[in-house]
């Protein structure tokens, strides 16, 4: 990673929260609403693409973390009184811990078997979640009235404040996003994704980093689902869904997959098709998927792929111009 | 007990039909096809269109995959076709945006009501078969998945077409340099595949509700046939259908709460263990 | 009959030829030798329509061809046995047969699989082997017996004795000569002049990308021991010395 | 683009947001219609759109003076888009809220609501829970609850004298809930429960539980399922001929619009009905001529439902006379419905749920204009039978 970058990521890391607590000041409610629902989503959105994205493991089984991450906040707060906050950890160690194990099995297998394989499990999640596990998950019902974290004694059922809470989750998220790619430990991932062979030989330990990987992953997706969950007072087994990790897999491609920025931007993007084509037509889906194919067929990089790829042009046309100049200077 | 083996012939046959398509798209194009659902259910509307307009139904047998093989084809070369020399994962990203306009489409054309088509008069009633009464539609069915089946096979395995398949499986620039445009192969392949998925949605029709979002239900079994099978693998797809179609049939007498988890716990374990699939036995296939 | 008019190739960012011609009639058998590297293997990618060109010109029977697609090579006749063979390893050895006539299914060339079979027996000894079951002997006869079968006005080998048995090195080089009498072209590409020596009309060597040499028969054989030095000096550490 | 493009983007984004045309019109008594619009029960969201939308327009479009103006959201059969299109509608400032389809979506949905104060009609889901253990101060049923279902036909098994039950039970909450309560019942009339099924929601093959069945000796089959599964059961179990031999009956396994899916197999088929188009009584009649001159097509059980919970609530705002949506929950608790569709309905204080009389149909071949599965009304109960006074 070049020190650019990285400062940029940085920016981007301060620039992104604060945008999105200025623009709250900009309108009521159902913009509260929104924004909160982009900065979750985000937050999952950004816990994937740590697997998808920068390395390069296609998984479609994530709606497993996110979901159990949501179930665990739920049940400890509902069912077993624990508080939110410690509740709030234990997502985050559930959604750790089924990553992990996900990871352990990633290393059996890869490629494509391996995203059939994340289906299968996140399927088998959902089977017990909604059907086996009742008792305790409200089965197909979900949960309702779920609470929120309180943090010093604000009201946090207050759209608004709890949206600066998110925000404040989200901003560190993106820190450590941030840290993450920078660090060694991210540059080893990033190579495992362009060659898995090639940083085995170079001595590094791939079945620990991906194992880890998924680790970290899982437990940021079961934040973002705990932080869900509180945001709209409910879990339910749609969260656990295949077509829930197909939803973060099509937002993380809209926005750019590898990139810093992409998830958020793509997240943003959808949240917006749905409040916005979904208000004036019901047929944002189909809108949803002509954008996604256009997408895939001209933009492979996103929205963010396709920024980049205009300020590469753009840098390359002014070295060009510049080179040109000083032929020509020389020449005269 | 004879009864419950038929019952789950007819099972594993119309999982079979369900997961042909997608397990030689997959062989042959190393493509994830997500929206092998969306066109079984466009293969169901269709033939409820055709059923409607001319009250037959062995026409609707007839058009209903070769109008989806069209389709699908289309698709190919329109969506496909630019993404092959990219990573694997943009062709099933492209899968998943085909899913999304195609239940648009479908909805807004057909609305969001139940369709059916009735059963021709000749397929119609059941008979009995030893202590079970199992309808006649049923045999119809294990009928049409064994001719299916068999045709495939016949295909693939005696056709000059069938051996660029296999080929083309391997080494597609190498087919190239015998003469044969392996983009026209791809093509072909794809349109085989929805027309597949099609004829299962046609063949379905009678048996359940044709609506928007039938085809989101079947996606997960199409997966265990293939991965059971082996992917690409159609002998494999019949054999591994015939083994989840029985499982069934009898796990539905002896264990009916636990199938669903077991057949997950068997699929992780074929992943774990054998991930190119149950029904690998011919040493000169790839799975 | 096919022509290369200073032909500039890359693999991505990488140049893989500069300015290289080659040029092969019918009955005409081209030596290609080169170290490892040298751009061999490339040249013929580019005839076979593998590789575009970034610029320069590919010819056949003078006319310049636009965009040559492997499709196209193949049915204007040009048939091509890649390096690895690339023998289908899900087909028996007789589909592997069978395949090339999909597309020409005349025998234009009079090249039969029964014949193909004649010229080598072993094939037809194999011929419900499957292709991954083979030997590289084996592998080696198909692929060329596989290419015959497209009625070729002219083959490129690459490496066709590669890793071979002298015993089989001997039926190729017997089926190059009798693929010779029919008037086909051949360019083929080895590391050294050893099996080529006896068969070719016209000799080139290369070195990264660019033709270091090339002469006829006459000029090779004039100045033999100077092309051999040139091919030796240039070979790696690994490169058997020519005798 | 750079950054600053981007927070543009995001701004001009909002800033529509913000200006949406909805928000402007402060004068209109706005509904927030959170329904399924897309996927397999989004055909029941439009029914029930339709229903509502002629409910504000069979009084002439206004309450209190103000124009009633609808916004619909699809909740995707998702209880998590249900609440978040719920919250967005409430931000917006809706005055009330109507849906949802499924139980789930309604539950989670009462909690938000009720958080704000804004009253919610439930004019389809049955879910004991929503007035039960989940009830809430803001949410109100009009519709059918899963006990009166279930009173219903453990009366049918009755008065049908079916002394062995075979029982097909759709494998998820609700289903399980209702055929725990259903059992019960069923002891107490004398049934005996031969054997239960429990088949996984979206079940493609039943012929297994069919052949199990027809090897029974039971006299009924009550099958307590959902929409599509029930209509694979129906069509697969007519074709061996199963209604021929026992007597099958359930929750909303059959009607005119489940008809068009099963066909002539259907004839036969008893089921609940929360509502039907032939129900005799002048207010009945008049809505039908209305829906069909509308819509031109007979209403279903969910647009009739909807059109009843809606007409009710907004004659008691209107009642009411005063802006207040604490007024208008308050009275509708204790409200009384005279000019239902299906006769009289009661709001219970005590839990919030509608006491009404309920009916049992069976399928016969409809005659022209009725489509051709039409539902014979067979049975009526009255309220007192199907709800007991409040504890």
């Amino acid at each position: 990673m070049t020190r650019g970058k990285w400062h940029l990521n940085l920016t981007l890391a301060t620039v992104i929260p604060l945008a999105v607590i200025v623009l709250s000041f900009l309108g009521g409610a159902p913009l509260h609403t929104l924004l909160s629902l982009i900065v979750v989503w985000s937050i999952f959105a950004i816990g994937f693409d740590l697997i998808f994205g920068l390395t390069g493991i296609i998984s479609f089984g994530h709606a497993a973390f996110f979901g159990i991450g949501a179930y665990a906040y739920a049940v400890l707060t509902l069912s077993w009184g624990v508080s939110e906050g410690v509740a709030l950890l234990a997502a985050i160690l559930f959604g750790t811990v089924l990553g992990a194990l996900f990871g352990i099995v990633s290393l059996r297998i890869s490629g494509i078997y391996f995203g059939l394989t994340t289906l299968i499990m996140a399927e088998m999640v959902n089977h017990l979640i909604a059907i086996k596990l009742k008792r305790w998950t409200g089965g197909t019902d979900g949960l309702a009235g779920v609470s929120r974290p309180e943090i010093l004694g604000l009201n946090v059922y207050d759209d608004h404040i709890y949206l600066m809470l998110l925000v404040l989750v989200f901003w560190l998220v993106l820190l450590g996003a941030a840290v993450l790619r920078a660090s060694a430990y991210g540059q080893v991932l990033s190579a495992i994704r362009q060659n898995p062979v090639r940083a085995e030989q170079l001595g590094y330990d791939v079945s620990m980093y991906k194992c880890s990987a998924f680790a970290i992953s899982g437990g940021v997706s079961g934040l973002a689902g705990a932080l869900l969950g509180g945001l709209i007072y409910y879990v339910g087994p749609q969260m656990t869904h295949w077509a829930t990790s197909g939803d973060v897999l099509i937002m993380t491609v809209l926005g750019g997959r590898g990139t810093f920025a992409g998830p958020v931007v793509g997240v943003a993007l959808f949240e917006f098709l749905r409040e916005g084509v979904g208000d004036i037509s019901d047929h944002w889906h189909g809108l949803l998927g002509l954008i996604f194919i256009a997408v895939t067929l001209w933009m492979p990089g996103g929205v963010v792929g396709l920024i980049q790829e205009r300020v590469r042009r753009r840098r390359a046309l002014r070295a060009e111009l510049r080179r040109a100049t000083i032929r020509t200077e020389g020449a005269t | 007990m004879t009864g419950t083996l038929i019952i789950g012939l007819s099972i594993a046959m119309m999982l079979f039909l369900l997961a042909a398509g997608l397990t030689i798209i997959f062989g042959m194009l190393g493509v994830i096809n997500f929206a092998h659902g969306v066109l079984y259910m466009v293969g169901g509307f269709i033939a409820v269109e055709v059923v409607n307009q001319t009250g037959n139904f062995w026409l609707s047998l007839l058009v209903a995959p070769l109008a989806v093989a069209a389709l699908s084809a289309l698709l190919e070369i329109l969506l496909l076709r630019p993404l092959y020399d990219r990573d694997h994962v943009e062709q099933l990203l492209m899968t998943f945006g085909i899913i999304l306009v195609l239940d648009e489409v479908v909805r807004t054309v057909w609305g969001l009501g139940y369709h059916d088509i009735p059963l021709p008069g000749s397929l119609s009633g059941a008979i009995p078969v030893f202590d079970s009464d199992v309808a006649v539609y049923r045999l119809f069915l294990i009928g049409a998945g064994l001719i299916a089946g068999l045709g495939l096979f016949a295909l693939i395995e005696w056709t000059k077409l069938g051996i660029v398949l296999r080929g083309a499986m391997t080494h597609p620039a190498m087919v190239r340099s015998l003469g044969i445009p392996v983009s026209t192969i791809r093509t072909i392949v794809f349109a085989l595949g929805g027309g597949l998925a099609a004829l299962a949605g046609t063949i379905a029709a009678p048996l359940i509700p044709i609506q928007v979002g039938m085809g989101f239900g079947i996606i997960v079994d199409c997966f265990i046939v293939v991965i059971l099978g082996g992917l690409g693998n159609i002998r494999g797809a019949i054999a591994a259908a015939l083994l989840l179609g029985l499982v069934r049939a009898f796990g539905q007498q002896y264990f009916p709460e636990w199938i669903e988890l077991s057949t997950y716990l068997v699929l992780m374990i074929v992943l774990l263990w054998r991930p190119q699939g149950l029904f690998t036995f011919s040493k000169g296939r790839k799975a | 009959m096919l022509t290369l008019r200073n032909a500039d190739a890359c693999y991505g960012a990488a140049q893989a030829l500069h300015q290289v011609s080659l040029s092969a009639g019918p009955g005409d058998v081209l030596a290609l030798a080169g170290r490892n590297g040298a751009g061999k293997s490339t040249a013929l990618k580019v005839l076979a329509g593998h590789l575009a060109l970034r610029s320069g010109t590919l010819e056949f029977d003078g006319k310049t061809l636009a965009n040559p697609t492997p499709e196209m090579m193949s049915h204007l006749g040009v048939a091509y046995v890649p390096e690895d063979r690339q023998v289908f390893p899900s087909l028996s050895v007789r589909e592997n047969l069978v395949i090339s006539t999909v597309a020409h299914p005349r025998p234009r060339g009079g090249w039969t699989i029964d014949r193909v079979f004649e010229l080598f027996p072993r094939l037809k000894e194999r011929r419900r082997a499957f292709g991954q079951e083979l030997s590289g002997g084996e592998q080696q006869m198909l692929a060329i017996g596989r290419a015959l079968l497209c009625q070729p006005r002219l083959l490129l080998l690459d490496e066709p004795t590669e890793g071979l048995a002298p015993v089989v090195v001997a039926a190729v080089v017997e089926a190059i000569r009798e693929i010779v009498a029919e008037k086909a072209g051949i360019i083929i590409v080895e590391q050294n002049f050893t099996v080529p020596e006896a068969l070719a009309t016209s000799f080139s060597v290369m070195d990264t990308g660019r033709i270091a040499w090339n002469g006829t028969k006459a000029e090779y054989m004039e100045n033999r021991r100077d092309v051999m030095s040139l091919l030796s000096g240039l070979g790696s550490d690994a490169q058997p010395q020519p005798t | 683009m750079n950054i600053f493009g981007k927070a543009a983007l995001f701004a001009a984004g909002a800033a529509a947001l913000v200006a949406n045309p909805a928000l402007a019109d402060e004068d209109a008594f706005r509904v927030g219609g959170i329904v399924s619009l897309s996927g397999a029960y989004g055909v029941i969201g439009e029914s029930m759109r339709k229903g509502a939308e002629l409910a504000a327009e069979a009084r002439g479009g206004t309450v209190l003076g103000a124009p009633i103006v609808f916004e619909w959201e699809d909740t995707e059969t998702n209880p998590q888009i249900a609440v978040q299109k719920a919250s967005a509608l409430m931000g917006k400032g809706v005055d009330m809220l109507f849906g949802a389809v499924s139980s789930g979506s309604t539950l989670a949905v009462m909690k938000v609501s009720e958080r704000r104060g804004v009253p919610l009609i439930v004019t389809l889901s049955a879910s004991d829970r929503i007035t039960g253990e989940d009830m809430a101060s803001n949410t109100f049923r009009t519709s059918n609850p899963v006990r009166m279902e279930n009173t219903m036909m453990a009366e049918f098994v009755g008065r049908e004298k079916l002394g062995k039950i075979y029982a097909v039970v759709a494998d998820y909450g609700v289903g399980r809930d209702m055929w725990d309560d259903l059992k019960g019942r069923l002891d107490a009339v004398g049934a005996e429960i031969v054997a239960e099924d429990y088949p996984p929601l979206g079940g493609r093959d039943y012929a297994l539980i069919i052949d199990k069945i027809k090897k029974t000796d039971a006299d009924g089959v009550v099958m307590i399922m959902t929409g599509g599964d029930a209509i694979t059961f129906l069509k697969q179990s007519g074709q061996v001929g199963l209604k021929d031999e026992k007597q099958i009956f359930g929750t909303m396994v059959m009607d005119e619009m489940m008809g068009e899916a099963v066909g002539d197999l259907s004839f036969g088929v008893n089921s609940t009905l929360r509502y039907h188009f032939a129900i005799d009584n002048e207010v009945n009649r008049a809505f039908v001529e209305s829906y069909v001159a509308k819509y031109g097509v007979y209403p279903d059980q969910a647009a009739g439902e909807a059109y009843d919970g809606m007409a009710w609530f907004l004659d008691v705002v209107e009642e009411t006379g005063v802006w207040d949506q604490q007024a208008w929950i308050k009275a509708f608790s204790t409200s009384t419905n005279t000019k239902s569709l299906e006769g009289v309905k009661v709001m219970r204080a005590c839990d919030h749920q509608a006491a009404q009389s309920g009916i049992f149909g069976k399928a016969i071949k409809g005659e022209a204009p009725h489509p051709n599965v039409t539902m014979e009304i067979s049975y009526q109960f009255d309220s007192e039978t199907l709800f007991p006074a409040c504890d």
